[in-house]
């Protein structure tokens, strides 16, 4: 089982960063990016994974007698906090994106910045 | 966005992530001597262990269901984030702010004209709206017995907000937004300064003697969860408004 | 001492008042940089260094706690000031975001130096990103807003990176404090440490403005106002150094501070090192923009300091911290001359920039000081660097040999372009309207009264140097330190 | 039990692998942030499956609902933009 | 001894203040160059003076400290130099009346470098005044002017690549010998040179770089054509005499002690290899050096390529490992200093006046400037080493010292050189000061009483050393007999030779020489009269070249004046083009800039270049 889902956020990571290198697009990029945040949280929390664990949440007495069974909890709150940067900067880039798709009039990565010159 | 060198660079990232792929897959298969990445190592023998057993500051020391700790909260996730590591999830929040200071900075604005909504969506809005607003609300309220806690929360709260905005009823107004976010973030840090003042270290639960599983439990937590709910919903919020108000 | 929190804290919620501020923001920003300064140098003047802050009252290998040693005092101490000179620098009106901005980078520049934990480490940097990419695209125009994007970019991929290190390294060694991983990192398997640290140094690479990860720093440099320049270059460059100099030398290694990783790693990290310099300084040399000459050249003085650092001996860390020192200050009086020429001139243009110095030597000799410390001449800082660096690489192996030879083959190319924008400023120029203030000039010509002071006096910065080398010889009074709390 | 819970991870790890695939390699972009908001979601799935309930909840919430909403809105946006030109 | 370290500093700090201020500036440094001067004037004989400056600073596990020392051998040259500059202070005190920019707070950091060089004790002093006299000379080469901008970057970027050679040296000799001292590290050189030769050799090639480039020898000699045609001429006079010579101090004071003590396998009989590799870059320096001069149009150019051959000179002195070419080679670079200053002086006056340099636009200047004439004259005199001036001794001692250790190559290398400078000589003091007075300059007068002085100082200086010789040999040998070679301290009048029976009595030969000047003069009155023609009817027949779009002054006679020989050497000087090499770098360094910078202004490749550095990352590991 941990196996498994080490295996597909493995994926998850490697086809974002497929997608990063070769896309052109920067909301393609992003998109990329975004699937490889996926992937990476879904492993971390897979690090944390115990075989047939159980939820890290007391809910009585039984469960305080179980403590072993628990997944790790570590994980699970990185992975909130990373969920929650990822959050932040797909806005901010989209934002950034957009900016760039007016400025440019493309949204390529590769749309050409020659613009030397005054520039205080 | 088809380009002439598209298949060259696919032909390189392929390489390189086979490269990467194959490097990962010998460090698994490597039998030198020492902690593999591949070995099983479960939660008691990581720092991990003393946040299940809360027992960071005494060691050996046992709780029950319904009895006190040093941290009340049930669920052993929310009482990471919200107190054995609650620096970063402060740090988070700054993370979202700065993020969406940046995003309402860059976005163009330009003028547009709102579709007028249907009927339906403007008549059913408040009911729909106080229904998410209820259910956030729920979340971080529960954050400490049951998963959730304050960032869903704050999502799902700011969704009243943009089914407001889609209904083209006017709820609330970007200066209140900020003005909540900033009161928001200030006092997740004055509640910090607080507990220095009174026990003498940063972001200490200072509220002691709860139970754990009783609603009014786990000390800060609840508070806590709740600014980080406000200021998210706040922050989310600011964004539909970027999108979806007329500047 | 659990007061040093408030470093991180009061910029942040001054970043929360700014929002409302307006123009008072410029006050606000002044104050706190002060206060953050005068709190550093409080705690650098109370003798209770070193000492250990668990946040929460979590102790050490649990909670997060704030570490503060003579290393980390002297890096605070810099980004500290570094904010103050670099606020100089701001004399236009600005919206508020900026000021949120930068309070966001003082905080987490300073939580960068002062944190003992690995996932907090993570996320100031990543704080501080976004403060800077948002800073870059201040400007909203074309330039700023490419550079800013794809600043934003690179920094994802190589947070996603460490994150996967920080993930590994948990679930091997199970906790996220530095001191506790120093502990235990010699029960790693070899192969998988390395692997670790590939993932975790090329994203420390990315800060480091390392050739093939630097892709992001000509553009930022160009595309963003010069107060911005500073605050890069004195901050998350400042802050930067002081990350890899604690991550690499004392916690991921595995013999008492020095740079031994596994798997021939030092040696790729040398080849990056030294192909930065010759970068650096290659594509400087042609340049005319002053802004792009600036960055090449910060990138090729962080290039020597990787070097430096990766040659792993202790006389080469004193020199890598006299290269530090003499950066620090140097790229201070450039961008600072840059900038008020650039006002006169009206363009960054070095060529526009002629007959400026006649007008003003006091600026132009303050850059020709600074450029000539960045050479590594003699009777300015950058040479005590310089010469314990060099001295130390040609003892020690080929490639450490070969390194040292392009360092100082880039040093002359470095003074070609440096002495000949020197020379522009002193030859016979145009009459021009502008005018700046003769306050203006003064503190680069500070600056560069210190750089001059330590090139020749090198006792003056040798003390504090052997204090923080002291430090860094001995990694186990910092796990000490740490995981002795109660 | 343990089957069909595994076989329920397998499905989904191939449903992400080709969504994510297929959200790379089409050429419509809305398509593509359709397809990035299922994978996202199934994402979620795959946290409930790993005995992260909280993470799942968030990731849903934040990771699928806002980012994705955030993607159509630009993607909105920009096809105006597309509009008025 | 720490006093002339401080005034210098003090008088660069006050000129740059004053820097607007020509009536303060030039008799300020004047006035700072004469303390200097006096100052060195009581050192003599008190070699034991030290001073030493410690500090904290570790390198290889000890701690640095700068020495300055009064060492003789420095003091002979800091002192000649000291009077040299004296009296082109004096000259720059009228010389610099017109011009716009003022190089005297740079000159002043260069004469503090200059002594430093001179006194320092230990490499790394040596080093930190070597590398301060490399970027202000840049400075003082600019000057202010763009069009001086390029041949300043090619001085700079050699000066540069010399210090780094003799840093890496520096280094390797420190850790070789365990002493950064010049006296003990030589020392301790001879003691481990059998255990480590490869990196001692090393160590001495690298030093050996450094010097050879400050000094203009061989595949270094360009920088002086370049920098004397475009630099300030007055800088540019203590440039030639003064800052050439310090790649030779350190030579004579570090290397040939050093190689001398050494035992190394003789070739031939003679002598070593490094005494081989020495001798052959002296002597094609000075026949390559030599052959350059004569094709030379501008002035200024054909005297930096005669620096080039007098630096081959000196080289081959040392090269011979023989006292008198030893003392010979010191000896010539003090005559070196003095003559090459007088020339330097008259054309920097000529310049002053007509604001030429190309030797087929002048001519005639005799009518006009005749103590300019009479100091060039007696300059290109001593330059070709004819007896009574003061070329002559020091070059018979080296040849004579070359005979006598069998080196008949170099011998006979320096006797073509010394002819073919004749060629140069005779044909710059025709094309300048004889012939016909173009029109154009029908106006001009003697330069000013403040740079006359200077020329005769000069020319008295030259007659003097000539015809006494032991004015410079006495100090010369008491010196050498200070550092502890075996040495006779000098007679005034007399040289002494290497071969047998070689002892000369200059006072003698000048005698006979005066009698044949007298003798040629009353040839001169009582011969006939010339007749005098329109210029140009001399070499354009009485044509109007400039209609057919053709300057006149190419047909002047002094235009490629040895056209036949040019035409011999030419495949030879084709296939040595060390100049179009370095061209070529630099070209490729541009071109790889402008590489460099698309790479970063595109900037689109950042991530994918990113995990090519995570590659690198791993691959290292299996690779390397």
């Amino acid at each position: 089982m941990a196996q498994l889902f080490i295996l597909s956020s493995i994926s998850l990571l490697f086809i974002g960063l497929f997608g990063v290198l070769t896309r052109k697009n920067i909301v393609k990029i992003l998109i990329a990016l975004n699937i490889m945040e996926t992937g990476i949280n879904l492993l971390l929390v897979a690090f944390g994974y115990v075989e047939n664990g159980i939820v890290p949440i007391l809910t009585s007495n039984e469960s305080i007698m179980n403590l072993t069974k628990m997944v790790d909890p570590v994980p699970q709150a990185l992975v909130l906090t990373s969920i929650v940067i990822g959050l932040g900067t797909t806005a901010f880039s989209l934002a950034l994106a957009i900016r760039y798709r007016y400025n440019h009039n493309s949204l390529s990565i590769r749309a050409s910045e020659e613009e030397e010159g005054v520039n205080i | 966005m088809r380009d002439e060198r598209s298949l060259f660079i696919n032909i390189v990232a392929l390489l390189i992530l086979s490269v990467i792929g194959f490097y990962i897959y010998k460090v698994s298969m490597d039998t030198g001597k020492g902690i593999k990445i591949t070995d099983n190592i479960t939660p008691q023998m990581r720092v991990a262990d003393r946040f299940m057993n809360k027992n960071v500051i005494k060691e050996e020391s046992k709780y029950v269901w319904g009895g006190t700790a040093e941290n009340t909260s049930a669920n052993i996730v929310t009482s990471v984030v919200v107190d054995y590591r609650l620096f970063d999830t402060t740090l988070e929040v700054i993370v979202l702010f700065v993020t969406i200071l940046g995003f309402g900075f860059v976005i163009p604005k330009d003028k547009r004209k709102i579709i007028k909504p249907t009927t339906i969506l403007n008549r059913w809005a408040p009911i729909l709206m106080i229904l998410m607003l209820m259910i956030g609300g729920y979340m971080f309220v529960n954050g400490h017995l049951s998963p959730g806690g304050g960032f869903p929360a704050g999502a799902i709260i700011s969704t009243a907000v943009l089914i407001g905005v889609l209904a083209g009823r006017k709820t609330l107004s970007q200066k209140t937004l900020k003005i909540i976010e900033a009161v928001a973030g200030i006092s997740i840090f004055s509640l910090g300064i607080a507990s220095f003042v009174i026990t003498g270290n940063f972001f200490q639960n200072f509220i002691l003697n709860d139970r754990i599983g009783d609603l009014f439990s786990a000390g800060l937590i609840p508070i806590f969860y709740g600014l980080i709910a406000f200021k998210v919903a706040a922050e989310l919020s600011n964004i539909y408004f970027e999108f979806y108000e007329e500047c | 001492m659990n007061s040093i929190v408030f470093l991180i804290v009061i910029p942040l919620i001054a970043a929360f008042l700014s929002l409302f501020l307006g123009k008072n923001d410029k006050i606000l920003a002044y104050i706190v940089t002060l206060f953050n300064i005068i709190f550093s140098i409080l705690i650098l003047f109370s003798g209770k260094i070193p000492f250990n802050v668990a946040i929460g009252g979590w102790r050490a290998p649990y909670g997060i706690n704030y570490a503060v040693t003579d290393l980390t005092i002297f890096f605070l101490v810099l980004v500290n000031v570094a904010a103050l000179l670099a606020l100089t620098s701001v004399r236009e009106i600005m919206e508020y975001q900026f000021y949120s901005f930068y309070f966001v980078l003082l905080s987490s520049t300073n939580g960068i130096v002062l944190t003992g934990d690995l996932f907090n480490f993570f996320l100031f940097i990543e704080l501080s990103t976004f403060a800077v990419a948002g800073l870059i695209s201040y400007k909203r125009d074309r330039l700023s807003t490419g550079a800013a994007l794809k600043y934003l970019i690179l920094s994802s991929t190589a947070s996603i990176f460490s994150l996967a290190a920080i993930g590994l390294i948990y679930k091997t060694l199970g906790t996220l404090n530095f001191a506790d991983i120093a502990n235990k990192v010699n029960n790693l398997n070899e192969a998988s440490l390395s692997l670790i640290l590939i993932l975790y140094i090329s994203s420390l690479l990315v800060e480091l403005k390392i050739f093939p990860f630097n892709m992001w720093v000509v553009k930022a440099y160009e595309a963003s106002k010069t107060s911005v320049n500073l605050f890069i270059h004195g901050m998350l460059g400042t802050a930067g150094i002081y990350g890899v100099l604690r991550i690499l030398l004392m916690v991921f290694s595995k013999e008492t501070g020095k740079l031994t990783l596994s798997g021939n790693l030092s040696s790729i990290l040398m080849l990056f090192a030294f192909v930065t310099v010759i970068i650096g300084e290659i594509g400087a040399l042609t340049e005319k923009n002053m802004k792009k000459i600036l960055a090449f050249s910060s990138m090729a003085q962080l290039g020597i300091v990787l070097f430096g650092i990766s040659l792993g001996s202790f006389d080469a860390l004193k020199g890598v911290l006299y290269i530090v020192i003499s950066n620090y200050l140097a790229k201070f009086v450039m961008f600072l001359t840059v900038n008020e020429f650039s006002k006169v001139s009206g363009s960054t243009n070095y060529l526009d920039m002629k007959g400026l110095g006649r007008r003003y030597p006091v600026l132009a000799i303050s850059f020709t000081i600074s450029a000539l410390s960045l050479m590594g001449i003699p009777f300015f800082a950058g040479f005590w660097g310089k010469i314990s660096i060099i001295g130390n690489a040609v003892f020690s192996g080929k490639l450490e040999l070969i390194g040292a030879v392009l360092i100082l083959i880039a040093s002359v190319i470095e003074g070609v372009y440096y002495l000949r924008i020197s020379h522009t400023f002193f030859s016979q120029g145009h009459e021009r309207e502008g005018r700046i203030s003769r306050v203006y000039c003064l503190l680069p010509m500070i600056l560069a009264l210190v750089i001059l002071f330590i090139g020749i006096n090198p006792d003056s910065f040798e003390n504090i140097i052997s204090i923080l080398l002291d430090e860094i010889k001995s990694p186990e009074k910092y796990i000490k330190l740490i995981l002795s709390l109660k | 039990m343990v089957n069909r819970v595994y076989y329920l991870g397998l499905i989904i790890a191939f449903i992400m692998a080709f969504g994510s695939l297929w959200a790379l390699l089409t050429d419509d972009l809305f398509k593509a942030i359709v397809v990035f908001g299922i994978v996202s979601l199934s994402s979620s799935v795959m946290f409930l499956l790993m005995q992260a309930p909280d993470v799942a909840i968030t990731e849903a919430a934040i990771g699928s609902g806002i980012t994705t909403a955030l993607f159509i809105f630009t993607y909105k946006k920009l096809e105006d933009r597309k509009d008025e030109r | 001894m720490v006093e002339i370290f401080i005034i210098p500093l003090v008088t660069a700090f006050l000129l740059a203040i004053f820097i607007r201020n020509k009536k303060v500036v030039w008799p300020l440094f004047l006035i700072s160059n004469l303390y200097i001067l006096l100052k060195l004037w009581t050192l003599f004989g008190k070699w034991e003076i030290e001073k030493t400056i410690y500090t904290n600073y570790e390198l290889f596990g000890a701690k640095l400290s700068f020495t300055l020392s009064n060492n003789p051998l420095g003091w002979y040259f800091a002192f000649f130099s000291a009077v040299i500059t004296l009296v082109i202070s004096v000259f720059s005190l009228g010389f610099n009346q017109k011009t716009k920019e003022n190089v005297a707070p740079i000159w002043m950091l260069i004469i503090f470098s200059n002594l430093g060089i001179f006194f320092a004790a230990d490499w790394i002093t040596f080093f930190m005044m070597w590398e301060l006299m490399g970027w202000t000379s840049f400075f003082a080469i600019t000057n202010g002017r763009d069009k001086a901008l390029n041949e300043a970057k090619y001085y700079l970027v050699l000066s540069l690549l010399g210090a780094s050679s003799m840093l890496i040296g520096i280094i390797l000799l420190g850790a070789l010998t365990g002493s950064f001292e010049i006296f003990a590290s030589a020392y301790g050189l001879v003691q481990v040179f059998y255990s480590e030769k490869a990196l001692s050799i090393a160590a001495i090639m690298l030093l050996l770089f450094a010097f050879f480039i400050k000094s203009a020898i061989f595949p270094f000699y360009m920088w002086p054509s370049k920098v004397y045609a475009v630099g300030p001429e007055d800088y540019i006079t203590f440039m030639s005499s003064v800052m050439i010579k310090y790649g030779i101090y350190p030579i004579a004071m570090f290397i040939v002690p050093v190689v001398g003590s050494l035992d190394l396998p003789k070739i031939l009989n003679t002598a070593n290899w490094i005494q081989y590799f020495v001798g052959y870059l002296g002597a094609i320096s000075a026949v390559l050096g030599t052959i350059l001069a004569i094709f030379q149009t501008d002035m200024k150019k054909l005297f930096a390529y005669s620096s080039v051959a007098n630096m081959g000179y000196i080289l081959l002195g040392f090269a011979s490992m023989n006292i008198v070419g030893f003392e010979g080679a010191l000896f010539h670079a003090v005559n070196h200093m003095v003559l090459k200053a007088a020339i330097f002086l008259t054309l920097a006056a000529v310049i002053f006046r007509t604001g030429e340099s190309e030797m087929h636009k002048l001519g005639g200047l005799v009518y006009r400037m005749p103590i300019t004439f009479l100091t060039f004259l007696l300059g290109i005199i001593a330059a070709a080493g004819i007896p009574p001036l003061n070329g002559f001794g020091s070059k018979w001692m080296i040849i004579q010292a070359l005979m006598s250790q069998k080196m008949i190559i170099f011998a006979i290398a320096m006797i073509f050189a010394s002819t073919g400078a004749f060629m140069y000589l005779f044909r710059a003091l025709a094309s300048i000061f004889l012939g016909q007075l173009p029109d154009r300059f029908k106006d001009i007068k003697e330069v000013p009483l403040t740079m006359l002085i200077p020329m005769i100082i000069m020319m008295i200086g030259m007659l003097l050393i000539g015809v006494v010789p032991g004015v410079v040999m006495k100090p010369l040998t008491t010196a050498l007999r200070a550092v502890g070679y075996n040495v006779n301290i000098a007679s005034w009048t007399s040289l002494e030779g290497a071969l047998k029976n070689s002892t000369i009595d200059l006072t003698l030969v000048f005698l006979i020489f005066l009698g044949g000047f007298v003798i040629s003069a009353i040839m001169y009155i009582l011969g006939n009269k010339s007749e005098t023609v329109p210029q140009e009817d001399n070499y354009t027949g009485g044509e109007y070249p400039e209609e057919w779009g053709v300057n006149a002054d190419r047909f002047n006679y002094s235009y490629s004046f040895y056209q036949p020989f040019k035409e011999m050497f030419e495949p030879l000087l084709e296939k040595i083009s060390i100049d179009e090499f370095f061209a070529s770098i630099g070209r490729n360094f541009e071109y790889m800039s402008a590489t460099v910078q698309g790479l970063f202004r595109r900037g689109e490749g950042a991530v994918l270049l990113f995990s090519i550095g995570v590659l690198l990352l791993i691959l290292g590991g299996w690779i390397i």
